[in-house]
């Protein structure tokens, strides 16, 4: 049983995003959503740094240092873009504007809280750029991330152990393993990847996982 | 795919709805979206509470919308202009309600709503009767009075042009409050004299961009507020 | 003794704004500094209502009714100009990027109290526009008025018994028979119109006017 | 009759003292003004409190600032990115304050400090370490935290073109913190790619209105940042 891979997490969620979303998509596995648009349907991907419209990434040779998004790699404007300064751009995340916050999390806990900028070390740097306002103010907040971490401990929890980013605030998680929406009674399961239980699941999630409902979609 | 565009004003204004807080863009006729407006009052929609620098002149436009008692309450700087007798006379006769904001105050509250910003303090009107009952806070041995942000269920704009995204451009001193009232409301509908594909704007001229832009419709020769009133013409 | 006529009111004004300064004129008189810029130097006019270079008057036929001033007269853009929105505007205002705002008067304090709102008649329309905003931002505020009213009551008051547009916001106050500076110590003469007696000016003041000081310039 | 235009860069930070507070343009290197942050380097003030949204990277542009022990305290919301060995090694030795400031809040801080708003409320960060100690609000049932704007002595920032009256345009992605900090610098100083006449910008697209811009310098050929890293430069 070896789950999802990357992609297949990317393209998972990818498929719940609906057409005509605007979405922010965090640094990491969320940045490989962009990969996976549906047929039929177009997303409008917001960078924090200040461009609704962003594209892939460019051509060998034809980039601009100046057009990169908020992991600071080059990008593409595709057609009907916009530039805009910094408190615009977070005018759209707080303000609500934005349909979709994807996310890599080091903790989600089973009220919703996230912990994804910083593992509270006494060697760390903290630094926490856009996520906190991400969170905040983006209508779904939807978390992509490896199940367990790399020691095999889980990263869905009662309670985070590690500084929060925000309270409350993740809607859904997918995994390698599943797809889990975060609900007033806590996690509840939504869709298993193939060929992988519901107690596999479980056993390594650090809190209670509520059964698929039957009558969900 | 994004569907922005629609066909019709009335289709445009369509679920405006009784009680329906409503921001619309202008300062004086410069900006006003008069043919949203019209559709508006046609539309029939009442109990409204208005979001506007002003109170509309004649009785065309937001001042025949107000003539119609659509409205009940209105939320501006100034509600005092050259050819404004519809509101005065609503005013006095107790028929329409007036909450008077500081031209400055009333943009900021309105950005703050659409920015997520619950809350601010400005220096603006401290001392004065407009400043009267609202908490006052020192900071760094000044004070500053608290105002709330503004949101509308629907803003009304006027544009000089857009794409299909929903990216706008506006014509000089009519731009005013259109790109505050189009982040602060959860509907923002906004006439334009043209549509152009996505692509056809420079992406770095853009003013509002199409995220704050729920709907676009195309009037391409707007009515002009001081014509119709020179004319003496009424709406409906 | 006639004092001085609003133009020569307007044209003294202008003479005290130094070069390159960022002015909002009120409506009324204070349009009339606009047509007295001494040689030598350039102002920048604001208008509050997003534009900053404004021009005079457009030609007959030339204008643009979406091209207006506070007023809601139409106006021109002049080389250097810029658009932008109510909050960009007000933000210049209120954070103190306007050197002067220069606007009529009901009523002005030896305290620096401008009245210049509304009459609080109970019959009266309350109208404020950016007032409020303009004496609580800009650097510096020039009130420009007559020294009466038409009834002959003093404008310049001990106290304002009209509604407040600010508390101890003004600076200088020009009108048909002084220039006078609010100070600490209250209204001090600054400099009398031609053919009027300090006495005369005492009179017409509903509080003490201090004499002008020897070494001032 | 505006005399904005300097002649040299070194000219242009020539007023800078020692514990000022400096607003530096940028998100990593894009719109990041390298030569005017190596002026200041050849200047000497110390005891710097500046405000980015990084720390720079390698030993240039503002990473050599803070090499050269010029920066007592960073307000910053992402100190820690690709090729930044400066910043970390300071602060491990505690030779460096840091205010963690998160992203959005930084921006809304400096704009509200630009427009005078001296304090607003953001949902952003509450029950989190960095809503710790801050006063909590409730407003219609949500909590919310104070945050106070900023303010800054000089602002340092690049755009793409300027006119002679500190009218701006940018680039792209480098626009980013650089209009607000023009609004929010006592004195704002512009290195820009072109300098042009009064008139030959269209004024329906400036970005940062020239009321904002103390001083403009031309800078040509910017250096690129990135590319310096990659060559393993240092300044001075």
């Amino acid at each position: 049983m070896s789950g999802l891979t990357r992609d297949e997490m990317a393209k998972r969620l990818a498929h719940d995003i609906p057409n005509g979303a605007y979405v922010n998509l965090g640094i990491g596995i969320p940045e490989l959503v962009a990969k996976f648009v549906p047929a039929d349907r177009e997303f409008i991907y917001h960078t924090e740094n200040g461009l609704l419209g962003m594209g892939p990434a460019p051509k060998e040779g034809e980039g601009d240092p100046e057009l990169i998004n908020a992991g600071k790699r080059q990008v593409t404007a595709l057609p009907g873009a916009a530039y805009f300064h910094h408190a615009d751009s977070f005018s759209m995340i707080r303000g609500g504007h934005l349909d979709l916050s994807v996310l890599g999390a080091l903790q989600v806990s089973s009220g919703g809280d996230l912990a994804n900028w910083s593992t509270g070390g006494p060697d760390a740097i903290p630094a926490v750029g856009g996520a906190m306002d991400l969170v905040a103010g983006v209508k779904s907040v939807y978390v992509i991330t490896q199940h367990c971490t790399k020691n095999g401990e889980p990263k869905l929890v009662e309670a985070c152990t590690y500084p929060l980013t925000g309270v409350g605030v993740v809607n859904r998680i997918y995994t390698d393993l599943a797809v889990i929406e975060v609900t007033s009674d806590g996690f509840q399961l939504v869709e298993l990847s193939p060929e992988i239980s519901f107690e596999y699941v479980q056993e390594r999630t650090g809190a209670p996982l509520l059964p698929k409902q039957e009558n969900a979609s | 795919m994004l569907h922005k565009q629609i066909a019709s004003t009335k289709e445009a204004v369509a679920d405006v709805f009784d009680g329906a807080t409503v921001m619309i863009g202008g300062f004086g006729e410069a900006g006003s979206p008069i043919e949203l407006i019209h559709a508006l009052i046609d539309h029939g929609a009442t109990n409204l509470t208005v979001i506007n620098n002003n109170t509309g002149s004649g009785e065309v436009g937001l001042a025949a919308l107000i003539k119609a008692h659509r409205v009940s309450k209105m939320i501006c700087s100034y509600p005092r202009t050259a050819n404004s007798t519809v509101f005065p006379k609503l005013y006095h006769d107790n028929e329409i309600e007036l909450e008077l904001v500081p031209q400055g105050t009333l943009a900021e509250r309105i950005r703050a709503g659409g920015s997520g910003i619950p809350a601010f303090y400005t220096p603006t009107s401290v001392g004065t009767p407009l400043g009267e009952g609202k908490e006052v806070r020192e900071i760094k041995g000044r004070n500053y009075v608290l105002e709330y942000g503004l949101t509308a269920d629907f803003s009304l704009i006027k544009a000089r042009k857009a794409d299909t995204h929903g990216n706008l451009l506006y014509n000089k001193t009519a731009r005013n409050f259109s790109p505050l009232m189009a982040m602060a409301g959860k509907t923002t509908v906004a006439q334009v004299q043209h549509i152009v594909q996505a692509g056809e704007l420079d992406p770095e001229t853009i003013i509002t961009p199409g995220i704050f832009v729920q709907r676009v419709i195309e009037v391409d020769e707007p009515l002009l507020e001081s014509a119709l009133v020179a004319a003496g013409e009424t709406y409906p």
